[in-house]
């Protein structure tokens, strides 16, 4: 009984961090909630007796592919150096 | 024995020259490509008369059977696409080692791409395993994708991300779809899960697992309305690139979408899904001609002609369905040399086009002015290339065309004629256009860039195959035919 | 009006989607399959050379996959690098002199390295493998990049496609030579099957960690110059 | 019912989810996102689905971590594409005001 609630809470906590990566207004923020939703979905692989896979979304899933987010978002904050002066609406990833 | 050396210099080249290339700088890698292309199309060749001698096999991979392993289906419409490919290709790649300028940095990076795109394409053609094939598909994309990028400019990248994004959704509905069929069947091999269907009680997960694989295959073979990406993709990637992905990328997704119909078509199909996706097909042959007249670029009359004859290869799915075995015939061998000589013809325009590019230096259909006079030549592939595909005969576009007509004719579906003929007329209108373009007088002299010979025999070449295929069709579709049951030999 | 279109059109069919997708998952999950895969898989574990049954389907029964598979993260690899622009990896811009992270750097690199290590090795028989450990390595590297330590080899060069190549060719290598030892490609000569199969997962750890570090590292950050804009 | 099956259903909401996001959002780098939220749910209906019936199944595991490392592969070169085009244009979504001009002119 507590397994299926926890599972339940798992399922729960998973669609809601999917909602909010892409409801998110701020970009920085959509991917933060992505990483973590990747780190939830980590925990769904060791529910489903799947470790390996568990690694890998850890280690690639959340792991990397977080820092190669971020550091897009980051750049992107920046403004492009070429092309991007004087156009505010494509730094902060708000336009929608 | 020869056909497993065969089998393994099939796999083994393109992706050793992929590597290989890697290391080298554009030029070495120009003359080991060549090489490479040699041993490759060598190799295809073999494999095309081995198994038009001794019928076609099933090939494990690593030793090991179907529902554990991955098994290659190499059979007679394999092979032949296979030779399609390495013919394609080749002139492509040989096109491109003149066509593509040495010394910019850039281009080092095109033959491992170039490599890397040939192996997937041989993947798809002999996959018979579902999620090999998902692995292929996405090997083809994203070296497509790389090709493209490859220019590096504003428009290039823009053309390559709606690119990329519309590969990566089509390959994810491909793969929920795999996924639904492997929770049904626990096997993912093609051939085990066409062999439990009939038994099969509830079709509703089997159903909508084929819906999904269809719509994400037609997503990446840019069926009608989901086009959108190709044009820009196709039009603006360097000449030989677009035309590898118009002549054989495309037709990759469309071959496992035919395949699958093909196999499960009976059971997961029915008349009005088979009817909605041939009239999105002939709604692609009238609305991608119709556009093909109205672009002022000529590379992009040529990608909008690909949508175009896309169009023509899924009106196999009606022409397939619940009907006789005779009119399913025709329509498969009518799909088939539709693809062959789309294939060769549109490369060969695209090579054709890019010579005219390279010429003019311009990429209107306007600047094409004085052409006919000054660079006869180059016109001369373009139109050959052209008449293929407005499906005069005796061209192999003719030959298609025809067979899909008498299918249409033997079962009772005349509509699809209509759109047959009204796309004839309408490329030939698109044709002309250029035609009348390059025929308007241009005062002065001469002050065209000549292309060098080699870039004038390739893509003449490649027209003249297409043209002359309605001759040798008969024997190409016996070995087309060539099933694995026909054969025995392993 | 035509916003509003815009919205609940998509969110129509997605959520057609969902509900198509939960009414076949319901009726397969009703079903038994017809074919049992995993029993299979047990009944011929003996013959995979390793004790642990995902690596042994990664690597032997569909070792076919995997070899594609590290194609097209070659491919990533190579496409980013076309489009790399870094003049020079010391570019002031990376190098963050944030004292936190320059004490994660020091503890957690050499415990990063320990653990793809242990990943790698522990492969054969237990969870883990040549993905894992490859992208913690790939991890120690961003981390040391982030920390501005030059990487040298990661400049765009020979050694660079020399190390996102090195894996995929020791592994067609073998492929290749035992399709000309044995039957089929791929198929490893008997008894030869668990040294094959670590040698290409430790060769795949690196190149994998490459592929992955150079697309980071080749994200273009400090690029003004726009290479041959649109010409042929 | 089993929890397999669960967060198969699961898999089966993040695909709606994501889809919804590809198509709605303009943003290049949240449709990435929502891509790869497509990605996740169709592993788990792969994974769960399978495991529905018998329990562990080491063949839709090892597919998906293949899965994994291709849409690790996809999405870094989008990040590296992107990237590049916004550092070029400055624009962050394909539907850019200068579309019309877009078409094609590059040889």
């Amino acid at each position: 009984m507590l397994e299926w609630f926890l599972d339940l809470l798992l399922v729960t906590a998973l669609l809601t961090t999917a909602i909010a990566t892409l409801s998110s207004r701020d970009l920085f923020r959509a991917v933060v909630v992505f990483i973590a939703f990747g780190l939830l979905m980590a925990v769904a692989w060791v529910r489903l007796q799947a470790p390996d896979i568990a690694l890998a979304e850890t280690a690639i899933g959340a792991g990397l592919t977080g820092v190669l987010l971020l550091d897009a978002v980051s750049h992107f904050r920046r403004g492009g150096t070429v092309a991007a002066s004087g156009r505010s609406d494509a730094a902060g990833g708000r336009e929608q | 024995m020869i056909t497993a050396w065969l089998m393994a210099g099939l796999l083994f080249t393109p992706l050793a020259w992929a590597v290989l290339c890697l290391l080298l700088d554009f030029s070495r890698g120009r003359l080991v490509s060549c090489l490479g292309i040699t041993v490759q199309v060598l190799v295809s060749l073999g494999l095309w008369v081995a198994v038009a001698r001794e019928g076609g096999f099933l090939y494990g991979l690593g030793g090991w059977e179907a529902p554990l392993g991955i098994e290659l289906r190499v059979d007679g419409l394999a092979v032949t696409f296979i030779l399609l490919t390495a013919i394609v290709a080749g002139a492509c790649g040989l096109h491109a080692s003149v066509y593509l300028a040495p010394d910019n940095a850039w281009y080092r990076y095109f033959w491992p791409l170039f490599w890397f795109l040939w192996a997937g394409l041989n993947g798809v053609w002999l996959g018979g395993d579902l999620f090999n094939l998902y692995v292929g598909l996405e090997l083809l994309s994203l070296s497509a994708v790389g090709l493209v990028a490859l220019g590096g400019g504003i428009n290039a990248l823009r053309a390559s991300l709606r690119y990329l994004l519309a590969a990566l959704l089509g390959s994810m509905a491909y793969l929920l779809g795999v996924a639904l069929m492997y929770g049904q069947f626990g096997t993912l091999s093609i051939a085990g899960i066409a062999s439990l269907l009939p038994e099969t009680q509830a079709l509703v997960g089997p159903g909508m697992a084929m819906a999904l694989m269809l719509s994400g295959l037609a997503l990446k073979t840019a069926l009608f309305p989901l086009h959108g990406w190709l044009p820009p993709a196709h039009g603006i990637a360097k000449s030989p690139v677009s035309a590898l992905l118009s002549a054989l990328v495309v037709k990759a997704s469309f071959y496992i979408a035919a395949r699958l119909w093909l196999e499960f078509g009976h059971e997961l199909g029915s008349t009005a899904v088979a009817q909605l996706i041939g009239g999105l097909g002939g709604a692609a042959v009238i609305w991608g001609s119709w556009l093909a007249c109205r672009q002022s670029q000529l590379k992009q009359v040529v990608a909008y002609s690909s949508v175009a004859q896309i169009g023509y290869l899924f009106l196999l799915f009606p022409l397939t369905f619940a009907v006789s075995d005779t009119a399913s015939l025709q329509a498969q061998q009518g799909m088939t040399l539709q693809v062959v000589s789309h294939a060769l013809a549109k490369a060969a325009m695209f090579l054709a086009a890019g010579n005219l590019i390279l010429a003019t230096g311009s990429h209107q259909v306007a600047g094409l002015a004085g052409v006919s006079h000054f660079l006869p030549f180059s016109l001369f592939s373009f139109g050959l290339a052209g008449v293929s595909l407005m499906g005069m005969p005796p061209s192999g576009g003719f030959a298609a065309k025809w067979m899909l007509l008498q299918a249409s004719l033997a079962s009772g579906q005349w509509w699809w004629i209509v759109v047959l003929v009204a796309g004839s007329l309408l490329s030939a209108a698109y044709v002309f256009r250029i035609y009348q373009a390059s025929f308007v007088a241009k005062t002065g002299v001469d002050d065209f860039y000549h292309p060098p010979g080699s870039l004038e025999v390739i893509p003449l070449l490649l027209a003249l195959m297409s043209l002359g295929l309605a001759l040798v069709a008969e024997p190409l579709l016996s070995v087309m035919a060539l099933s694995l049951e026909t054969g025995g030999a392993p | 009006m035509k916003r509003i279109l815009a919205v609940t059109l998509p969110l129509l069919a997605s959520m057609a989607l969902v509900l198509l997708l939960g009414a076949s998952l319901w009726s397969i999950a009703g079903s038994q399959t017809p074919v049992n895969l995993p029993e299979l898989l047990a009944g011929k574990m003996n013959e995979s050379g390793v004790n642990h049954p995902v690596t042994a389907v990664l690597l032997n029964f569909r070792s076919y996959d995997t070899l594609l598979e590290i194609a097209v993260l070659v491919i990533a690899g190579i496409t980013g690098i076309s489009m790399a622009r870094t003049a020079s990896l010391e570019d002031p811009e990376l190098r963050t002199s944030d004292s936190l992270l320059y004490a994660l750097q020091r503890w957690f690199i050499p415990l990063m390295l320990l653990l793809a290590g242990y990943l790698l090795w522990a492969g054969a028989d237990r969870p883990g493998g040549a993905f894992q450990a490859g992208a913690v390595l790939a991890g120690c590297g961003v981390l040391m990049r982030l920390g501005g330590i030059p990487l040298g080899f990661l400049r765009p060069g020979l050694l660079l496609r020399v190390g996102l190549g090195l894996g995929f060719a020791v592994f067609l290598l073998v492929a290749v030579l035992s399709a000309m030892a044995g039957e089929a490609f791929l198929a490893y000569p008997p008894g030869m099957t668990k040294p094959l199969i670590i040698t290409i997962e430790t060769v795949l750890t690196f190149s994998i960690a490459m592929v992955l570090l150079a697309l980071f590292v080749s994200a273009p950050v400090n690029d003004a110059g726009a290479p041959g804009e649109d010409d042929s | 019912m089993t929890p397999s099956l669960l967060y198969a259903f699961a898999g089966a909401g993040l695909c709606g989810i994501g889809m919804f996001g590809f198509i709605q959002l303009r943003h290049l780098l949240r449709k990435l996102l929502a891509f790869n939220l497509i990605g996740s749910g169709t592993f788990l209906v792969l994974v769960g689905l399978a495991q529905h019936g018998q329990g562990p199944d080491a063949v839709p595991q090892a597919l998906v971590l293949t899965g994994i490392v291709v849409s690790i592969a996809a999405t870094a070169l989008a990040i590296v594409l992107i990237r590049r085009y916004f550092h070029l244009s400055g624009h962050t979504s394909l539907e850019a005001d200068d579309s019309d001009s877009g078409q094609g002119g590059a040889e």
